[in-house]
């Protein structure tokens, strides 16, 4: 985060950008990620969560990530329960509005066990949005006046040299690696997705590296048929990882609604016993199975079609 | 009146009395909940012209009875909207002025109408931490509001533990002092009554009552001193059509119970 | 230009931003132009040039307009040509790379009868950018130390809170109005594009208004089956002009080719004399035909079907 | 060597010498002209992994031989691309940093490298308007560069009228004490020969010259004085197999003539 401008872009150049394959395996991909780095997530509460990935870098045991995400759900929960992340950036965590606060993240922010910084969601967004144009920061008119400001030094004040206005300026985030998962790419990681976008395209472009887990893989010449649709270059990409229902429990537009009844196991569990409830969570569903194919049996094959169902039918109306 | 309308939820008076503060051709940047169903109603009832943006990236949507997305990020958001952008860019609307109401619910607010959803207790040793603000500072930050919220004593108080959402600050010129230009608190929606600012001390004021609600009834549930308008009004009870039609778009009563 | 933050969101207020049909003839969209309004010009060069449009606002005797575009074709020369137009705002002003240094660009303002304020493409690109966020200026890191920066008095050098990074921030641009073309829309204005967008997004969302000229105008129920395809929302829009071939003699991606042989006539014609061949060009193109129609007659059924052939069949390959 | 290698026009040359100072796996902001065909030429020689990004905003388009685009914003840059996006968006990833070869053609260059496509004479009174930067400057302020173009004394001048893209500027440290961190001048190459850039004072040297051509007749051509790097090469001739690709690529000869 705190990389100048001249290493960000060494970063980006130290990388094989030209057109290749990439495609690899879950726990491949996971590989790539470094304990201590910065972590961007892509989707937004329960939608297109890149839930695979996830799954697989705490089963590699990764240690002292920090995460970012514009909007933080129970992938957030998993993140702190397993000790992988002991710091997110986001601007509202907790596993969705229906299950009213996370006790997980009540457990670990309330004892001090992991950090929880909070910044408005246009925040989160322009901070992305500055990482991936090149520039240190970007101005915006929200946030002043507030205490989620008082909160964040890392923000600057200035009063417009054009308007005499008061701006907030908020730096660039350049995650070392962003997981976003999409509807469908190419092995070279050209990447199209459908429905909300949420802070994805930006974050893409802010990370150093993406790790991209799709739906499927489709061939390049179906890319290049309609390249006004690919919204992530594949040079940005080092790695693809084909995941059908790599969401789930949560939601891929067109493809999946959320997986309710397993979302409500789920809180209820945890939020009884945010550590013990989170351990029995964690072993049985995702250090337990032996493939994400396992975890998805598990979750169960008439929860997952009747969720696909209602995923598939939802442009129906 | 019929039968029907005489029992309501008091969800269903929010829902009900927030919808009537709409007016037709708006755009309105809705959370789920009280807002979106009131913003519905609107739309079947007197603004045929309503827009609703939602802060996953969404202008236009249809809201389809029974099927209430469970957050403004979720695929049922986009169902048969006008348009698809990004989080950042529907945000950005906000900012850039096209959104008449920001329209949300509390979870705690103050005097000056600032909300909480971020911290009970002291910030640095919570005694509860919530979710945080999403969208919410952004949207109170750069539009009017309206806020719709049950009314309890531990919810209005005197002084929120942690301004999340800014209404006007600590009142008077405060909010436009901070940066803070356009927008602020119009009207907070409880199941009370209905209340607005004043305009010099910014102060939170008793709009209106619903039918059989006191002034008396009001303070005593309200953590600060709420002076009366000029005129405060009576409300119109909610009716047949208008329940009829919430029950209709949510039939399991998921947010009007 | 220097309008406060609070008068450019009152300019938006003041509009009837419901959903609500908006179709009016090229004349009607035409007297929504007043004399001496900042005009920003969508499309690039050859490219998804609004020229129906101009072409109307020529014919309706426009003056004093300020016009602000990425990259300057043609339409341009008609701008300063017809006294539309004295002041262009734009990083590239001539006919198109093929056709030299345009004359009649170079005649007015080497004459000083017009001006031409030089950014780079960039730039302009970042001052549409900060118009449709809101905010009053954007950083950037091109321009610096060039003598494109020394003409231009509206930019302010900044060191970097941050990073101590010497930055450009450039101001925000809202044009009072923005003139678009685009392969589909409804009558509301909900506009889908195909191919390039330029700088169009960001022009739109940052202008008071948009008139909106389409090949063909859709229903809505045909926006709403693929929202996420729309790229301009109906509130931006005042008025939707249905126009096929509104871009002749320039491309529109999909549609058709630019017409190659009336943009060499037409070169030829204005290059040699800036002065009376463009009287001549504008009384036979622009001033002479009853209507679009009967102008596009005029370049020719045969020549504009070979330029629709080659952009139909230009994804072919 | 064949007889067909051995006729090659001075654009031939130049697109010829370009596209062997690309390397596999780059990244290519081209413009139209000999910048897209000496990357085309790479692209069917050395570099088959080269991906080429064209302002209007195009990244990995594939160009048909005898469909080459008149501009870098027209739709012919868009055929069987891997991406399209925003012209803005595009210009960003130079900024961005992911952009290893600005590559463009110039009409008139200093001995620091800074191009002018704006000004001839003084420009508050200028002799000639000329069509101005484009994304020229954010090309150069942004990307290590390389320019194509033909070597005459009135295009190679001590001191631009105006420096629309930025070289070295006036040397030394001048270009990174103006804010300009990355990028500069890679390599210039002319009909004459190939040059560089002094490590420390940033005035324009030769680097290899043309087989054939004399450091006399490049001085001679030059409106400053250029110093010949330690050991100037000679450049091979354009064998057959690119001259071929060229021709292919350009029938109607509108860039190679």
């Amino acid at each position: 985060m705190s990389d100048s401008y001249l290493d960000l872009r060494r970063k980006l150049t130290e990388r094989d950008r030209s057109l290749h394959e990439k495609v690899v395996s879950l726990e491949q991909a996971a590989a790539l990620v470094k304990d201590g780095e910065t972590v961007g997530i892509g989707g937004s509460t329960l939608s297109r969560t890149p839930m695979a990935m996830v799954w697989a870098l705490i089963r590699a045991r990764k240690k002292r990530l920090t995460c970012a995400r514009g909007i933080t759900s129970s992938e957030g929960d998993w993140l702190f329960g397993s000790g992988a992340c002991d710091h997110m950036i986001t601007s509202w965590f907790s596993q969705g509005i229906v299950w009213g606060v996370s006790k997980v993240m009540r457990h670990y922010t309330e004892q001090g066990l992991a950090r929880f910084d909070e910044w408005s969601h246009m925040a989160m967004g322009m901070r992305f949005r500055a990482g991936a144009m090149g520039v240190p920061f970007l101005p915006m008119r929200s946030m002043l006046g507030s205490d989620v400001v008082r909160q964040r030094p890392e923000v600057r004040e200035m009063e417009c040299p054009f308007t005499g206005d008061k701006l907030l300026l908020v730096p660039a985030l350049n995650p070392d690696v962003a997981l976003i998962h999409v509807q469908r790419c190419d092995a070279y990681g050209n990447a199209q997705m459908d429905g909300l976008q949420f802070l994805d395209i930006d974050l893409a472009m802010a990370a150093t590296r993406v790790i991209l887990t799709t739906e499927r893989i489709v061939s390049n010449g179906q890319i290049r048929r309609v390249p006004d649709q690919t919204k992530i270059p594949f040079f940005a990409v080092e790695a693809v990882v084909e995941v059908p229902f790599g969401c789930a429990p949560h939601e891929c537009s067109g493809v999946n609604e959320p997986l309710f009844k397993h979302m409500d196991y789920y809180t209820s569990l945890v939020n009884k016993e945010p550590v013990k409830g989170m351990a029995e969570y964690l072993d049985r569903y995702v250090y337990g199975p032996k493939s994400w194919t396992e975890y998805l049996n598990l979750l169960g094959l008439d929860h997952l079609l009747e969720a696909a169902k209602g995923g598939r039918s939802v442009s129906n109306a | 009146m019929s039968s029907t309308a005489a029992h309501y939820t008091a969800s269903e008076l929010l829902a009900v009395m927030s919808s009537r503060l709409l007016k037709d051709g708006q755009i309105v940047f809705a959370g789920v909940g009280i807002p979106l169903l009131a913003a519905t109603l609107a739309q079947g009832t007197h603004c045929p012209g309503l827009t609703i943006l939602f802060e996953g990236g969404v202008i236009g949507p249809v809201i389809e009875p029974g099927k209430l997305p469970p957050s403004t990020n979720e695929q049922r958001c986009t169902v048969r909207a006008n348009m698809v952008l990004a989080s950042t860019d529907v945000l950005l609307l906000l900012q850039r002025g096209y959104v008449d109401i920001g329209f949300m619910g509390g979870a705690q607010i103050d005097q000056y109408g600032n909300l909480n959803s971020s911290f009970i207790g002291d910030p640095a040793h919570p005694k509860t931490r919530l979710p945080g603000t999403g969208g919410g500072n952004d949207i109170a930050s750069l539009a009017q509001m309206i806020v719709a919220m049950k009314h309890e004593k531990r919810r209005f108080v005197e002084e929120v533990d942690f301004v999340t959402s800014p209404g006007f600050l600590r009142g008077g010129t405060s909010r436009r002092d901070s940066g803070l230009l356009a927008g602020g608190m119009y009207r907070v929606v409880t199941d009370l009554g209905i209340f607005g600012f004043d305009e010099q001390t910014r102060r939170m004021k008793i709009v209106a009552l619903h039918d059989g609600v006191s002034i008396e009834q009001v303070q005593d549930n309200t953590g600060f001193k709420l002076e009366p308008a000029r005129d405060v009004e009576v409300t119109k009870r909610p009716t047949e059509r208008e329940l009829e039609f919430l029950r209709k778009l949510d039939p399991e009563r998921l947010y009007t119970a």
